[in-house]
């Protein structure tokens, strides 16, 4: 990089091509968007994270010494509620992927820009309806709102966060649908759907579960809420009802929602994996369809959260097998994402560090996703800290790690400024480390019996609970980092040009930032997906794609 | 499997245990030799293919069908070893041997009440003798809770509105913990307790030791007489405008539908709170329904009564305290009958 | 490497700016159109499975309770709604062919139309409150409180059941109708739109996907009709 | 995509149809038919009618191959959340 001098953004781009805060605000293009959400689910981000901590630090002891019972139980419900709903689900969708899937195919916008502005309102709105139950009382279902507890027993803010989460949804099958349509319509000439980057199947595939699984959630919290408030219904046994057909309600969303969770984490893998090696992914095609088979069986295997749940048997056998079907099309990305690195050119970027992070911990938290599946094991396992590890090593370890890594990738291209690499790659390390001293306790934890959403425990858990909270510290403190040079780099990074990082995707062959509509002229897609460099220009990095696009 | 040696597991200490363990540990095999082998090639490819000159460029590769065929081959057989293996001891665990002292769980916020066939009653314990196999019929009064016992590695929900069971054998004597392991509100994690596993004979002089009220079965009579169950079902559940009850536990019910099930504690129970759900052939829907006048105490009581109407031994009997047999099985355990039911 | 770009084509006055062409946007509109009718189906999806559910569960609760619903009023507003997709597809066709006042008049019908059905509706909902078949507290100061010999409750079948009934009548119906509130102000915007003669048959998207919608709320009651008001029937009752 | 006009004969037909479909899901409703049979008579009409709807009104007959998979995909799901849940609470009571 040193090597090459940077062209200055003089041009008019997408954020000074405009002023004044009814820009922001009354916005179509799909760019200022992406900011909106960045802004916004980065505070939601941060809500979490405090409600992290909390929890964290009253786990240090075996008694109830910083919260009580009642607020515990708030703290850890909400704690989910916001990371699940208002940070994970929509953070890489809606930020970079907003951002990136019409310039990755070529398109000016969203195919409905107007939509895709409503569904930032929504998901404001949601979380405005939400922060207001927070403030008024706060809510002590688990994150998991399971029946008879929400309907009938429970005193807290129940309705007005279901209808929080009910509101939110909205956005999320908004970004969806404007998603698919998208890619189905909007691909610029050339770009056939297997010169599509990874990251848009992964997106495509996301969106597929957004648009077929949002709706089933959204009834399920509509129905919860009315039966909470007029005494009647399908789940409460006091009435006839069956408590656990919440559950299937519930989990047939919300399983299939842990890979609208991860697939597009994967998605920027794919991208990291290969810009950062120079190489296009390994088995393409199987990386491909893999998201697809992950976006379809996904659907197949909610009840392997019901083992214990008085399921019958043979409906668990049948989750377990199909759980254990679905691992495959992750284990196909895991190892193909290894082979792509075989006699690559592999740099350290910071991007690509988060990016090998990934790789280790998703495997760790996939592959204990495995122990739950189990029946017989996750009979021992359900419900205890096992679980909060795995999971958080699949959504911290894997998808927050994978969001940080594509938000520093394409940070010039957003921001039209460089961050800081020591820095970068510091904080990486930071992370990394201290993740994996806040989860790892918690499996051996899990196994030795220590139930979850418990403040109170029995004191032979204590040490491992200090260490992983001495682990949270240290994560926190990780985090914090790139939140401060990264809004420094805003102001007073280096300039970016077009294509920091030489690679051939169509979102660098403009300058950085990009102007409203992305490209100056619809560009015209001869090359395939990672094609680094034709043969006759082998040895000439960047030549190709320095300039902005010009007319032919 | 002995694994008191193991670090980080707890203590193992019913038949079942081990069985977990065996399992647990070859998935944690699997794992770190999966986790090791990928981010060992990772740390390598890593190191070995740094770039070294900012502007080489690697010669592309396009894929492999046969590793591609391997790598989802190889991983789909050890995911189907684990489902098999997993799948096994999950049926062994969810089928309760049918001679095993029963002893009934309900669960409160935020406390479990535990009553055993005998009478006792405890709160937050559960006293069992080592060697025999144990199964818990439980209910609940409010939330969904979850009766989990580590060391035996076992956990069930217990659901409102109907029954769930669990069945074990402790192996050790020894005080472990019992957690309610299903978020249930305010307390939940104040709902704890132990489980204490005795050698037989301690047992038995702890049941001779604590005050034994009236046995759950011949409580649940009483509830028959007061309700009225007799002018339809007899007074020892011999049958009149309703169908026999004498026998009907366990056996194979024939449905008005035509289709037949088996008489389990679920469907007793819901037979006795939703009986049009499930019509007996050749009775119309003329029992009322009881839900709401019965407790779910009370309900597991007439549960224990209609289990007590056994051919060979009409009327609740229940010995204090069972003896112990050479297979481990208490004698005075209502034996299961093999004499089939009469039809309606 | 070599780049080359597409140019502008002249364009209609209603292509938007990030679309190449009215085609591209016509198929954009079509396609999300139909999308968002998955995510429909997927929401009246958990109802249906609750219905069928408990209608398996409850059968003869389900049989009683349907059977007190008006099925008059049920069946002419199944030809209402009919009616009203039928006036919808000839609104559409309409454009196609240019015959912008026929176009305009099949529109108002089918509003019409719709706004009858809404009227029927609200009078079946207001015999049910009559009746005290409201479920729970939905109406505070109306509790659910049929009397049951008006029901015809035959022994062993238990109210709250009925009652389980008239939850999912009104939360399914309630939601359809909810719908047909949209349809009718979608389609109200349309009329609006082609009352100021901006649909022809070069650009009518707009029509064609409203309609799209209009068909989809008349797909639902078509499943809902039978389910709700006729299964059951032949067991007697009324 | 070029668009394909349906003529009004079309439409008029497809009309009655319904209408007659209607008529006779009523009628056969009153109809006592042994076993599950009325639920089947009643799904059957309406699926039919649906189907009516959904390949002339809505022009699927007519239309890309996308939106048959994309109908094809919902009533797909539909039936996974069915099946999938009934797999529990069919086989509750076999144990
Ligand atoms: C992004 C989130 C995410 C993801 C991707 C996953 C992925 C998986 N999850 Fe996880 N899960 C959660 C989030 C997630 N989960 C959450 C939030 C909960 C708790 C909810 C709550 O109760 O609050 C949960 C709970 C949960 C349970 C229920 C536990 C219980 O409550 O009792 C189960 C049970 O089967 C399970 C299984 C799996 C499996 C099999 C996968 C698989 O998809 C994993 C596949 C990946 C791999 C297998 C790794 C890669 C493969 C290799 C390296 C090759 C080697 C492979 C083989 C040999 C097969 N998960
Ligand atoms: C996207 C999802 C997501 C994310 C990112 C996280 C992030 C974290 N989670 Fe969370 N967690 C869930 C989803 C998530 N969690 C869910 C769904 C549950 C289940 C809830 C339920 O049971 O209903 C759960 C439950 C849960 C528990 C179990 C509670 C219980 O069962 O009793 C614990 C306990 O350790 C925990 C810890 C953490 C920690 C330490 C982090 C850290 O990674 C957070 C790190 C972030 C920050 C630290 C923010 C940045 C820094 C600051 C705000 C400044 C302050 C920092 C310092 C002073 C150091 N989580
Ligand atoms: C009015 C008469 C009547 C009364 C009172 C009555 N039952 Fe019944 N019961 C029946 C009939 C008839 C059936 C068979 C049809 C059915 O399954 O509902 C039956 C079935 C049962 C069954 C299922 C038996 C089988 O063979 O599968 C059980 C268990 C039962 N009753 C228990 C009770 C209990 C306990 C009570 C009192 C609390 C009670 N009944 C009161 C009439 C009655
Ligand atoms: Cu009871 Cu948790
Ligand atoms: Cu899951």
């Amino acid at each position: 990089m040193e090597t090459f001098v940077p062209p200055v953004p003089s041009r008019i781009n997408y954020i000074n091509a405009q002023y004044g805060l009814k820009s922001w605000l009354l916005t179509k293009d799909h760019k200022r968007i992406a900011l909106l959400y960045l802004g916004s689910i980065s505070f939601f981000f941060f809500i979490g994270g405090l409600y992290a901590m909390a929890i964290r630090l009253e786990l240090l002891t075996p008694q109830a010494d910083l919260l009580q019972s009642t607020t515990y139980n708030k703290v850890f419900t909400q704690h989910g509620i916001i990371m699940v709903f208002f940070f994970l689900i929509p953070s890489i969708p809606a930020t970079l992927g907003n951002f990136l899937v019409p310039m990755m195919i070529g398109a000016k916008d969203l195919a409905f820009p107007r939509i895709n502005l409503l569904s930032w309102y929504i998901y404001m709105l949601g979380g405005i309806v939400t922060i207001y139950a927070l403030l008024a009382g706060g809510v002590d279902t688990g994150w998991t709102f399971y029946t008879p507890f929400s309907t009938t027993f429970s005193n807290s803010y129940v309705v007005a966060t279901g209808l929080g989460i009910f509101i939110n949804g909205f956005s999320s099958i908004l970004t969806g649908l404007n998603f698919i349509v998208t890619i189905h319509t909007m691909r610029a000439p050339g770009m056939t759907w297997f010169r599509l980057p990874l990251f848009i199947w992964a997106h495509y595939a996301t969106s597929l579960i957004m648009i077929l699984g949002t709706p089933v959630i959204a009834i399920t919290i509509l129905l919860l809420a009315f039966e909470r408030v007029a005494h009647i219904g399908i789940f409460d046994p006091a009435v006839g009802g069956d408590p656990v057909l919440f559950q299937h309600l519930f989990w047939f969303y919300s399983h299939p929602a842990v890979y609208i969770m991860v697939l597009p984490g994967m998605g920027i893998i794919s991208e990291l994996i290969a810009n950062f090696s120079r190489k296009n992914i390994f088995g393409y095609s199987f990386v491909a369809f893999s998201s697809l088979a992950i976006a379809v069986f996904g659907f197949l295997v909610w009840g392997h959260h019901l083992f214990v749940a008085s399921q019958s048997v043979y409906a668990g056998m049948i989750f377990s097998f199909l759980s254990f079907a679905v691992a495959i099309p992750s284990a196909i990305k895991v190892f193909n994402w290894t082979a792509t690195l075989y006699k690559a050119s592999i740099s350290y970027d910071t991007p690509m560090l988060y990016a090998l992070g990934f790789i280790g911990l998703f495997t760790i938290g996939g592959m204990t996703g495995l122990f739950l599946a189990a029946l017989a094991v996750d009979v021992h396992l359900s419900d205890t800290y096992f679980v909060v590890a795995h999971f958080h090593y699949i959504m911290v370890g894997g998808t927050l790690l994978a969001y940080l890594g594509g938000l520093h990738y394409w940070w010039p291209k957003i921001t039209g400024r460089m961050y800081p690499e020591g820095w970068g790659r510091f904080s990486a390390l930071v992370v990394f480390i201290g993740f994996n001293l806040t989860f790892l306790p918690q499996f051996i934890l899990g196994y030795m019996g220590m139930p979850r959403r418990y403040h109170v425990y029995p004191a032979e858990f204590q040490v491992l609970h200090v260490l992983s909270t001495a682990g949270a510290s240290i994560l926190g403190v990780g985090l914090l980092i790139p939140l401060f040079y990264l809004m420094w780099s805003m102001r007073y990074g280096k300039v970016a040009p077009g294509n920091p990082w030489h690679l051939p995707g169509l979102e660098w062959r403009t300058q950085s930032p990009p102007p409203t509509e992305n490209f100056d002229y619809t560009p015209v897609v001869t090359w395939e997906a990672y094609e680094f460099a034709p043969p006759e220009e082998t040895e000439v990095v960047g030549k190709f794609h320095d300039k902005v696009p010009e007319k032919a | 499997m002995q694994t008191s040696w193991i670090p980080f597991v707890p203590p193992s200490a019913s038949t079942l245990s081990g069985k977990v363990d065996a399992l647990y540990f070859y998935l944690s095999g699997v794992t770190i030799f999966f986790t090791l082998l990928i981010s060992g090639v990772l740390i390598f490819f890593v190191i070995k293919y740094r770039r070294r000159n900012p502007y080489e460029i690697p010669r592309p590769v396009a894929g492999s069908i046969k590793l591609e065929t391997l790598w989802s081959v190889i991983p789909f057989i050890i995911a189907m070893t684990m489902f098999a293996w997993g799948a096994q001891i999950f049926f062994e665990q969810s089928r309760p041997p049918s001679n095993a002292v029963e002893v009934y769980v309900v669960g409160k916020q935020w406390m479990w009440k535990i009553q055993h066939t005998t009478g006792q009653r405890e709160i937050n314990e559960l006293h069992v003798p080592v060697g025999r196999r144990i199964k818990l019929v439980m209910g609940t009064e409010d939330v969904i809770h979850d009766f989990f016992i580590p060391a035996f590695r076992i956990k069930a929900d217990v659901v409102p509105g109907r029954y769930t069971t669990l069945w074990f054998e402790a192996t050790k004597a020894g005080r472990y913990h019992l957690f309610c392991a299903e978020y249930c509100g305010m307390n939940h994690s104040g709902m704890i307790g132990s489980v204490v596993a005795m050698e037989p004979k301690d047992f038995d002089e702890w049941l001779s030791g604590s005050s034994s009220q009236q046995s759950p079965a011949v409580a649940g009579q009483q509830i028959y007489e007061t309700l009225g169950c007799a002018s339809c079902h007899g007074p020892a559940g011999e049958g009149r405008r309703g169908p026999a009850l004498v026998g009907v536990f366990a056996k194979q019910v024939f449905l008005n539908n035509g289709q037949s099930i088996k008489a389990d504690e679920a469907y007793i129970r819901e037979s006795i709170v939703n009986p049009q759900a499930k019509l007996v052939a050749g009775f119309g829907p003329i029992m009322p329904t009881f839900q709401g006048q019965v407790s779910e105490e009370q309900l597991m009581q007439i549960l224990a009564f209609i289990k007590s109407l056994q051919v060979q031994t009409p009327g609740p009997v229940m010995a204090a305290s069972p003896v112990p047999t050479p297979s481990g099985v208490p004698s005075a355990a209502p034996a299961a009958s093999s004499t089939p039911r009469t039809g309606p | 490497m070599a780049e080359s770009y597409v140019e502008h084509e002249a364009s209609h006055p209603a292509l938007q700016h990030h679309f190449e062409n009215l085609e591209q946007q016509r198929e954009a509109g079509t396609l999300g159109m139909w999308v968002f009718l998955v995510t429909e189906i997927m929401f009246f999806g958990g109802m249906f499975l609750a219905y069928t559910l408990y209608r398996s569960k409850f059968p003869e609760a389900f049989a009683i309770a349907s059977n007190h619903l008006d099925i008059k009023l049920g069946a002419i507003n199944t030809a209402v709604l009919i009616l009203s997709s039928f006036t919808m597809a000839m609104a559409v066709y309409s454009t196609q062919v240019g015959k912008l006042r026929a176009q305009i008049i099949y529109l108002v019908l089918t509003i019409v139309l719709g706004l009858a059905f809404l009227g029927i509706k609200g009078v079946e909902y207001h015999e049910k409150y009559v009746d005290h078949l409201i479920p729970g507290t939905l109406i505070p100061g109306n509790p659910f409180n049929p009397d049951p010999h008006a029901m015809h409750l035959t022994q062993g079948v238990l109210m709250q059941h009925v009652q389980m009934f008239y939850w999912i009548y009104f939360a399914m119906t309630g939601m359809h109708a909810l719908h047909m509130i949209i349809g009718v102000g979608l389609l109200s915007v349309i009329l609006y739109f082609s009352v100021k003669g901006r649909y022809s048959p070069e650009y009518h998207n707009p029509v064609e996907v409203a309609g799209l919608y209009w068909h989809f709320v008349d797909i639902v009651w078509i499943f809902l009709f039978p389910l709700l008001y006729l299964l059951g029937r032949h067991l007697g009752g009324h | 995509m070029s668009e394909h006009i349906v003529p009004v004969k079309v439409y008029v037909s497809i009309f009655l149809a319904l209408m007659v479909g209607t008529a006779v899901t009523v009628l056969a409703a009153f109809q006592d038919f042994p076993g599950a049979l009325n639920v089947i008579v009643a799904m059957t009409i309406a699926v039919v009618k649906a189907t009516l709807v959904v390949l002339y009104f809505m022009h699927v007959r007519y239309s890309a191959r996308l939106i048959w998979v994309i109908v094809a995909s919902a009533l797909f799901w539909m039936g996974i959340l069915f099946a999938l849940t009934f797999s529990d609470y069919w086989t509750r009571g076999w144990l």
